[in-house]
């Protein structure tokens, strides 16, 4: 027998792909004509410059800066270090040095022979580019061959101790629990930061700083714990925010399996520009895209600031636009982690009923997708009894409607981020349900008339009225309108449109046209070219 | 009135414990959380759980009967004293003891990026069924949103001359809460605001006792209302306005 | 649309009952030529006999042993006391001190004149009659009436410190805290006591000792709060053991609204003997349905020591059986509170499957019946939380399935007798999963080719089998063969047989006629009479 | 070396408690609850959830930093130490070191009813896939069930001249056990019996101190399996024949 079914119709399920795909088409060109500095850093990061100065600034910030305040950064980064590079006859690593700690002028250096600078650029590319397909291909192989994919739901718990190396004690504590995926949980407004901190750190608020080394860290400690145990232990952090990129890049350097990355989370909650948003998020896709790093969007979050039955269109919405977004940045669909939650008031007359529609379409409207499930968060109290029974029935709905990756509640929710108890008890809530009900989908199927199928059509209809009105504007008026989790943002408000730049038509940036390339975009390649 | 926990005798102190030792799951490990609970004061403890956390951690449930009690008549409960009324009557109040609108600024600080407490207070929608401050006629309101920094939050004051500022602060973990709300409070001293502005902070692990130490003169915990801040703002501002 | 349905087949359901309603009939000789000491204790009761000599014993017993002494207890014991009665024209209460304290022996006083006694005896037992109907339609007036049945499944949880007075205290925060219905255990063993003990009880292990005085005590407190709430509350004691139709008497004379009282409970868990307990259960139950009191059967017991999947048609089996007995004593099926369990191991794979087969399948085989339900208590274990999860999902499957009495689980159901906060945590988890998951059982359909139909077909086949074989071989020789719980008893075993006594053809007990008569029970009337 | 309970922070000595007062949800009670967790050693306390029982109690869940730490070079764990062998290396060495079937006599006494517990080592069919006493060649297994009197054990431990009695107690409220275990015990004693035979108790609420305290030879606990008690059984009746 099949597992519990809606049956939605399909035509408004094309309808409402064919609307999102218009939506995000009609951002193309923002995406095409910009750069940002998080891009042009990244792109640094990927010709292998790392390191700060003295006072924690990296390399790549006092590059692109210094490009920035020449005016020059409308050509790429890439090219001025390039030049420098075959100038001084030294990797970019050294370049970087001599920029941060000899203010090494890069727009002083005559440009060189072109030729040269090609050859240095095809050598580094395609050195990163390796590196990113080596690190990809042996965690594909342990995942699929030396070990196995875990069964789904997948168990996934954060830990946030602020101290990475207290993370790692919990983390493998987790991962030994039974844990398939771990999330380091960032420092409180990381995401405002507009450089990724370096090396590894120890105080963090309410989680640790992602930084390649702690992203390094915790990677060697899972492997130690995968061997101990005979399988892959996933990984994540977080990529909104204003180093998009950055973070996408270091995700994939190192070993990284999801990365949350959003196309609207930072605009709606933590007040980014949404132009730098829109324009990060694709590049830091193509790297995830070709890292086959599983993103996670964020549209759990929108049911924390609106209602979650009032506004569950808008969820649905969002992930419509993110999957098109996701496509545009040549993803497969078992790379994106779509997100919605159970964040029903506990208190509601027929609660789950609503909850169990809601995951079901979220199912049926993304068949391919790594569904993304966040646990109950708003309506979590200091009740930590209540709330372990509102995490079992979460455990219990997503087992039953089929979903894939399951963020598991905690029963202090409400309190601290989490103790190491607090995720045994969770990761215990898991193997319980998911075992005990593991074919019950099976058992039941539902009528068309009945509620849950009927709601989940409605909440579909509203999604596609609300993406129709969101093609009419444009999506980000329709952000202006607070039509997404009730939070309003204007175009050119929020942090990091200063670092929004209109490329010059020479602008230069080898990565896009490789990622393009290996990921069949077809469309024109936006890199410009070396002239 | 001295008292006791009470599980299913009068004054039988029970109590239920749980928590995470570093020791691997072992006899030693089980005797090792009995002997910190006895140590701790209970008797007749009972470990009945002990899982294995791997890495050298274990995770315990223990039930026990404490030996502590507490004379109730001891306890000093730090709490904001202010007669509560309604939306209506808060307008009313306002109109006739004040006579003019009441400036409020709100806003959630630095790094923390929590809106939903704040907009609770703050919101035409209000909380629980109870209007938000901007519903009422006699408050001019100014949501800042969140990850405010104080010294934005300050030059707002000024340039709206504030007779309020409500500050949310949610997240709270390493003290961070502590950290921000005392910069705010110093800040304002120094701008010599203080004086003028009734400061009010909430959130969900705000005390009215925590509040008044780091310099403000009221907490709001969770479950507020509304209505409740309105209540505490008009009749406090009147106070104020009598004082000078 | 309707309730989550199995559609049974209707053949094996009438089968079923068929078998049951024969095995019952076989054993209604030995109940109607036998009497026990319990049941003529009862009787005097009923007429108003009550108090204990100072070693504590009552006087109902003193004067049923004197009778037995003698050998006459054959006639039964009203017959002599009627006689006292008249003979010193005092009331039975008087008489019965006399016996007790001035070693008055009926058996010495001359047979009176018969009309005189039988006239005494109408009186008397017309008084005891009407007390218990006015009792009955008093709750009935408040449940239905005054106030209104709360919605189902009633919110049933126990009370047991051993102390009358410190039950009230829990009880009332109980109900204070939403519970539907209390009941207050009775102290280890004291089921095996051959008699009731009198007045307020403080010491009980495990439980609060039944007597009269307790449940008086009781009773008014609930409804003290009930008068505060608007709403009734029932009450619930314990009426297995070698005193079933004492406690019967009793509860129906104080108000009680639900007796724990099965037709082999007593056999198999408290090695009582089962001539005794078939005989008795029949006096027993003729109270209950005379007073509208609610039985609720034991079947749960069985899957304690007996596994939940296997023998799951041993208590479907023993369900008809308790069914059968019930009609054949008068009552009515809503006054049938026919026990199972949610008692499968938590860590079996599609375990909750099978709960919910075995839940429907109670429910469509006894649609009218007061269905009682009881929580995980066997692989519960001091893992409180765990606990708690599994108590969800027993309240999940009670209001999916449609069960009617939800004796709440406790978290700590492995460590103690429930503290007040137990109790209380109980009752949230199931305010919070009957409200949120109310209507789920409309939302779903069953396929017949299901795995929870088929399982629950392959149940009833089962229990038809057994009830087969145990027409075959008579009840009392299934139980001998361990058929039911997997605990083998024998017929002459176990406590009380020395209490069973042949009636002589002229027994006289004034209440089997008028309860029966009450009753509409038209076949012949077993009391005999003044002749 | 010192150890102190783990949240998220090495000794951060991070507990959660819950309990009942016997006062009505309030901010007294609240505070009381807080002064409750103080006095007993607790530092950064938060009471996260008060909530009214109805009648005078409130319910409270708080997690609070304990101070009190242990020594785990203190700590004693007394332990019953004998070698674990299997059914079938059990056998062996009964015949070999002892080379004839040992009696064995099993109830559970006095009130308790319980019978799930000592049938899980007494039966056949035994506990966790390990199979019970009944199964062994050299064990002659006498259960008598449930609600046994100690004077009816210890007139079947005479008749078939038990080596072992084997004890179960469940029900543990009012120390109803130590009751009736110490009962059995001089019982024993008066007849002359306790030295002829190894005498065990189990439980679920029982262990192997409370057995010595109580006069047994060892203690069983929770998740007891029949081939621990087993070799058990074998061990100490050789030890105990060389000490003839
Ligand atoms: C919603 C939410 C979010 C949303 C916030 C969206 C938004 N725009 O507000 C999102 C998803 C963005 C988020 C992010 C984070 N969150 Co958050 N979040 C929550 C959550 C689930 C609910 C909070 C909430 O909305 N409560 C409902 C409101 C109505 O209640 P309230 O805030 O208590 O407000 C009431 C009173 O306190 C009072 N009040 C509050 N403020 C004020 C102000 C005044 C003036 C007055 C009078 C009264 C008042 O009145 C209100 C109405 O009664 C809580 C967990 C929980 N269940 O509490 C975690 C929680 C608060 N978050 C937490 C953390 C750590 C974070 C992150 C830092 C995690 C990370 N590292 O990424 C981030 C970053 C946020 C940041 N930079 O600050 C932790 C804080 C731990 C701690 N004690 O320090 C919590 C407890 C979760 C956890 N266990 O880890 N979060
Ligand atoms: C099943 C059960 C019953 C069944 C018993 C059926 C039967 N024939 O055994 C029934 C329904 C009849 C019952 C009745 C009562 N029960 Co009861 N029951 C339980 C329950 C649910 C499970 C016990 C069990 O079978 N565990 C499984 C076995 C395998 O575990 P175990 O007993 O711990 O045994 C293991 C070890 O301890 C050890 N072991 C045990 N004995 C021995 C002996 C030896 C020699 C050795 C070596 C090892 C050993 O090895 C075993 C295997 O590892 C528990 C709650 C729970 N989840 O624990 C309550 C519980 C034990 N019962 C309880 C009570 C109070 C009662 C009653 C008194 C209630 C009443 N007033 O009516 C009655 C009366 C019983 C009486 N007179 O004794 C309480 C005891 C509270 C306390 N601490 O004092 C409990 C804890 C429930 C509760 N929270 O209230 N009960
Ligand atoms: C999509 C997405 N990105 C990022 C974050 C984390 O926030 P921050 O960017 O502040 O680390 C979240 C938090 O839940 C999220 O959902
Ligand atoms: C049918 C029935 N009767 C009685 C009891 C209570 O046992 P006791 O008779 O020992 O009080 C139970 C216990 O659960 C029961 O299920």
């Amino acid at each position: 027998m099949e597992k519990l079914k809606l049956r939605l119709k399909s035509e408004p399920v094309n309808r409402a792909k064919e609307i999102s795909k218009e939506i995000v088409e009609d951002l193309m060109d923002l995406i095409r004509e910009n750069t940002t500095t998080s891009i042009e850093r990244t792109v640094l990061r990927l010709f292998g410059i790392i390191g700060a100065d003295i006072d924690d600034t990296p390399y790549v910030n006092i590059i692109v800066k210094q490009l920035m305040k020449k005016g020059v950064l409308e050509m790429g980064a890439s090219l001025y270090v390039l030049n420098a590079c075959v100038h001084h006859d030294e990797e970019p690593e050294v370049i970087a040095k001599m920029v941060a700690e000899e203010n090494l002028d890069l727009t002083e250096i005559p440009m060189g022979d072109y030729e040269k600078i090609n050859a240095l650029s095809q050598r580094l590319t395609q050195a990163a580019m390796d590196h990113i397909a080596k690190i990809k291909d042996e965690r594909d192989k342990l995942l699929y061959e030396t070990w196995s994919d875990p069964p789904r739901p997948y168990k996934y718990v954060i830990v946030a101790t602020g101290n990475i190396h207290e993370d790692v004690v919990q983390a493998q504590a987790a991962a030994r629990q039974g844990a398939d995926i771990i999330a380091v949980i960032r420092s409180t407004a990381q995401s405002l930061l507009d450089y990724v901190p370096e090396g590894a750190t120890t105080e963090g608020f309410g989680g640790t700083y992602a930084t390649q080394e702690n992203f390094r860290i915790m990677r060697k400690a899972l492997d130690v714990v995968g061997e101990e145990q005979n399988r892959y232990i996933r990984l994540v952090n977080y990529a909104s925010g204003l180093c998009m990129p950055e973070i996408a890049m270091m995700g994939a350097w190192e070993g990284l399996d999801f990365l949350l990355n959003d196309s609207m989370y930072g605009i709606l909650f933590r007040d980014i520009n949404m132009q730098r948003t829109i324009i990060d998020q694709y590049f830091s896709r193509l790297i995830c895209a070709a890292s086959h790093i599983t993103i996670n969007t964020g549209e759990d979050n929108y049911l924390t600031t609106s209602d979650a039955i009032e506004k569950a269109y808008a969820v649905t919405a969002s992930q419509l636009i993110n999957e098109a977004f996701a496509l545009k940045a040549g993803m497969e669909p078992k790379y994106m982690g779509l997100g919605h939650a159970f964040e029903i008031n506990p208190d509601i007359k027929d609660g789950l009923s609503y909850e169990i529609a809601h995951a079901l379409l979220t199912r049926e409207l993304f068949p391919e997708a790594t569904l993304k499930y966040m646990p109950p968060t708003k309506h979590m109290t200091g009740d930590i009894f209540k709330g372990y029974a509102m995490n079992t029935m979460f455990n219990f709905v997503s087992v039953l409607t089929g979903q894939d990756i399951q963020l598991l509640g905690m029963l202090t929710e409400a309190i601290h981020t989490p103790f190491m108890q607090d995720r045994y008890l969770a990761v215990k809530n898991a193997d319980y349900i998911f075992n005990n009900t593991f074919s019950l989908g099976k058992e039941f199927s539902i009528d068309d008339d009945s509620f849950i199928s009927q709601r989940a059509h409605k909440v579909l209809e509203q999604a596609i009225e609300l993406l129709e009105h969101t093609r009419e504007v444009g999506l980000m008026q329709s952000i202006e309108e607070a039509n997404f989790a009730d939070i309003k943002r204007t175009q050119t408000g929020g942090k990091g449109l200063d670092g929004v730049i209109k490329k010059s038509p020479k602008y230069y940036n080898p990565f896009e046209g490789a990622f393009r390339r290996l990921l069949n975009l077809d469309d024109e390649v936006f890199e410009g070219g070396v002239h | 009135m001295m008292i006791y926990p009470y599980g299913d005798t009068t004054n039988d102190g029970a109590m239920q414990l749980s928590f995470t030792l570093p020791l691997k799951a072992s006899a030693l490990a089980k005797e090792a959380a009995k002997s910190l609970v006895k140590k701790m004061g209970f008797e007749k403890t009972e470990v009945v759980s002990m899982q294995d956390l791997g890495g050298d951690f274990s995770f315990f449930v223990v039930y026990g009967h404490t030996t502590t009690g507490i004379n109730t008549d001891d306890i000093q409960v730090v709490e904001a004293k202010f007669d509560h009324m309604d939306r209506v009557q808060v307008d009313e109040y306002i109109e006739e003891q004040i006579g003019r609108k009441l400036v409020v600024v709100g806003a959630t600080i630095e790094s923390d990026a929590h809106t939903v407490g704040l907009d609770a207070i703050l919101n035409m929608k209000g909380y629980h069924g109870d209007y938000g401050l901007e519903r009422y006629k006699n408050f001019e309101v100014y949501n800042m949103g969140s990850q405010v920094l104080c010294e934005d939050l300050i030059k707002k004051c000024k340039e709206v001359k504030a007779d309020v500022v409500l500050v949310s602060q949610i997240v709270t973990q390493k003290n961070i809460h502590v950290k921000n709300l005392s910069k705010l409070m110093d800040l304002m001293e120094a701008e010599g605001l203080r004086h003028h502005i009734i400061a009010a902070v909430g959130g969900p692990r705000i005390s009215h006792e925590l509040a008044l130490e780091l310099g403000y003169d009221i907490g709001f915990g969770p479950g507020t209302i509304p209505s409740q801040v309105a209540s505490y703002i008009a009749t406090t501002k009147k106070e104020r306005l009598e004082n000078e």
